[in-house]
């Protein structure tokens, strides 16, 4: 049988599975396997004849099916396995089209409602009143717009960011964020708790540089109540907010 | 219509996006059941397919429309043509739609394909945001459907979105005839039917 | 009303500016003539001071306007307005959200132009604080963001925010460091996307 199929035309395997099911009027719950996987790779395979090619999913798809139908093509289980065979094999699958299905129906039903610039439009003069001084265009601000905001900011001025090749194997800024993690709900943390366990000489050093820099930027307080008492470090800020990923070596000179 | 009723009126009128009572109320510094009745007063007034354009309840507040069955007139108002989606955002739109907070991961693992680029579209438009990051291991960002979701497609709330067909994968009796009619709520589906035929 | 008094009721609520009789003669393929009784009939249906907007001849044209002595309500409108957010300000914010503690120089440095008044207002409006004074000559401000930037966007803490690495992974081409080769051809994908590319 030759289905003169596009797969550009199909979301994913799943909707091509669910279109040659429909096609062939199959009932979802009781897959043809051996029907169903001779028709899907006819159709990868003339993909592949015409030059096109076959994206990795339906490729994997492809390979599931055949799984599939060679579990259930072998021989009547023996009682060791009766109850692993109890499974159908095909139930994961029937899941998933059905799942997929469902999101489908209810892409289409959505695309039925009256959409804004489609069937529905609204006012878009905007009255003095309202409009106030200086009107910049609004942007619409989530996390999302915050982040593509800085990648973009990166970006176009990438050239001089690049210079930061180098990496050390332990960034003072990732142990400034243990640090405030560390003290993060605690008052105070005496300076002992910081050099416990078994850290290596490298790590020491740079715990103690990530401290310093933390003091020269005001974020961390060290005091001692007298000589030969402990040390006690404390946020010198309610709420250090520093994000991992936003100190970047090249500003602490460790580069 | 008393000076009240008017200014509301007016209000919803000119805002640039649905006007929720919140903010009436911080306008006129009242409470909700003071304006409440106001509002219901202006949604009888203005109801659709009457005179052109309705008041319409849409992501928590109120906002002026014109009558989805005008469509085609609208559209020769503007030289761009009409938005629309594809396949694959409607297929992502909806699956965020129904299973917020969901993960990339989630998402790809329903559709079977890769989803990052139709994300990223999605997230571009503003129908969907970053709702945080998922507590499992790796952290995956969670998403979900913003503000102009609702405004796009003309919804109050998420509840307003059709209902999921149920299936059962395992349940003997399902029928695959009925695949092709997915349930609609009656009240969308004749709201929407009276919006399009009504004159 | 008709449908057609209901359309040009809506086309003059929807339109951007004035709009004239000789553009709804176009739009409905017809003469002034046929036209001019239903724009009449709409000017009696809207006067002013009555239902809080009205239909204003203005310009030449037609428009849907708010009564003029509803005013001092509509000023509180946009005085009520939640800040709204212009590029400079996105820009500088993400650059304080993930490069904190920053000083002034650095953010303009990435901006390239001046931020003081940008940061300023984010100052005012809370979504920024000063973190302290950086320990270098002219000893600048440092910046950070808020418990109420956390609010606003929704984010339990700063972790929340979508590191780079998580932000390109949504689109393969965004990220600078991979140069285009995956490991499956993706030109069905793209293919599909670009065909499909209403979104």
């Amino acid at each position: 049988m030759s289905i003169a199929i596009c797969l550009s035309n199909f979301d994913g395997p799943l909707d091509l599975l669910l279109h040659l099911i429909k096609t062939n009027e199959m009932d979802i719950s009781d897959i043809q396997m051996v029907e169903i996987t001779e028709q899907y790779l006819s159709v990868i395979e003339q993909m592949k004849q015409m030059d096109l090619d076959v994206a990795g999913e339906f490729l994997l798809m492809a390979a599931t099916l055949i799984h599939i139908k060679s579990r259930m093509l072998l021989p009547a289980a023996d009682e060791l396995e009766a109850e692993e065979e109890d499974v159908d094999p095909r139930a994961e699958l029937v899941r998933r089209l059905l799942e997929y299905q469902r999101y489908k129906d209810a892409a289409l039903c959505l695309n039925q409602f009256p959409c804004v610039r489609r069937e529905v439009f609204l006012r878009q003069y905007l009255e003095p009143d309202i409009a106030g001084p200086g009107t910049e265009d609004p942007v619409n601000v989530g996390i999302y717009q915050l982040a593509a905001a800085f990648h973009q900011l990166l970006n176009a001025t990438r050239v001089e960011v690049v210079h930061e090749v180098v990496r050390e194997q332990l960034s003072v800024a990732d142990f400034i964020h243990k640090i405030l993690d560390h003290l993060q709900g605690h008052a105070q943390r005496s300076l002992g708790d910081f050099f416990k366990g078994n850290a290596s000489r490298q790590e020491l050093v740079v715990t103690f540089l990530a401290m310093l820099e933390l003091v020269k930027m005001r974020m961390l307080k060290i005091s001692q109540s007298a000589e030969f008492q402990p040390v006690w470090l404390s946020l010198s800020v309610s709420e250090p907010g520093v994000d991992a990923g936003s100190l970047k070596e090249v500003g602490f000179g460790y580069g | 219509m008393d000076e009240r009723c008017r200014a509301v009126a007016a209000l919803i009128f000119a805002a640039e996006s649905p006007l929720t009572l919140e903010r009436l109320c911080a306008i006129f510094d009242c409470q909700r059941a003071d304006l409440r009745p106001v509002v219901d007063r202006l949604l009888e007034l203005y109801p659709v397919s009457q005179s052109g354009f309705y008041l319409a309840e849409i992501a928590g507040g109120y906002q002026f429309r014109t009558d989805p069955d005008l469509g085609h007139w609208l559209v020769k108002l503007s030289r761009d043509r009409p938005f629309r989606f594809s396949q694959a955002a409607l297929e992502t739109l909806a699956m965020v739609a129904y299973r917020q907070p969901v993960t990339r991961g989630e998402i790809e693992y329903l559709r079977g394909v890769d989803s990052g680029g139709v994300l990223k579209t999605l997230l571009d438009k503003g129908f969907l945001r970053i709702l945080g990051k998922k507590d499992v291991p790796g952290r995956p960002l969670m998403y979900g459907t913003s503000k102009q979701f609702l405004e796009f497609f003309g919804l109050k709330d998420l509840n307003g979105l059709p209902t999921l067909k149920e299936f059962s994968a395992l349940d003997p009796a399902l029928d695959p005839g009925a695949e092709a009619s997915p349930e609609f709520p009656l009240d969308i589906k004749s709201e929407h039917n009276s919006a399009r035929n009504g004159i």
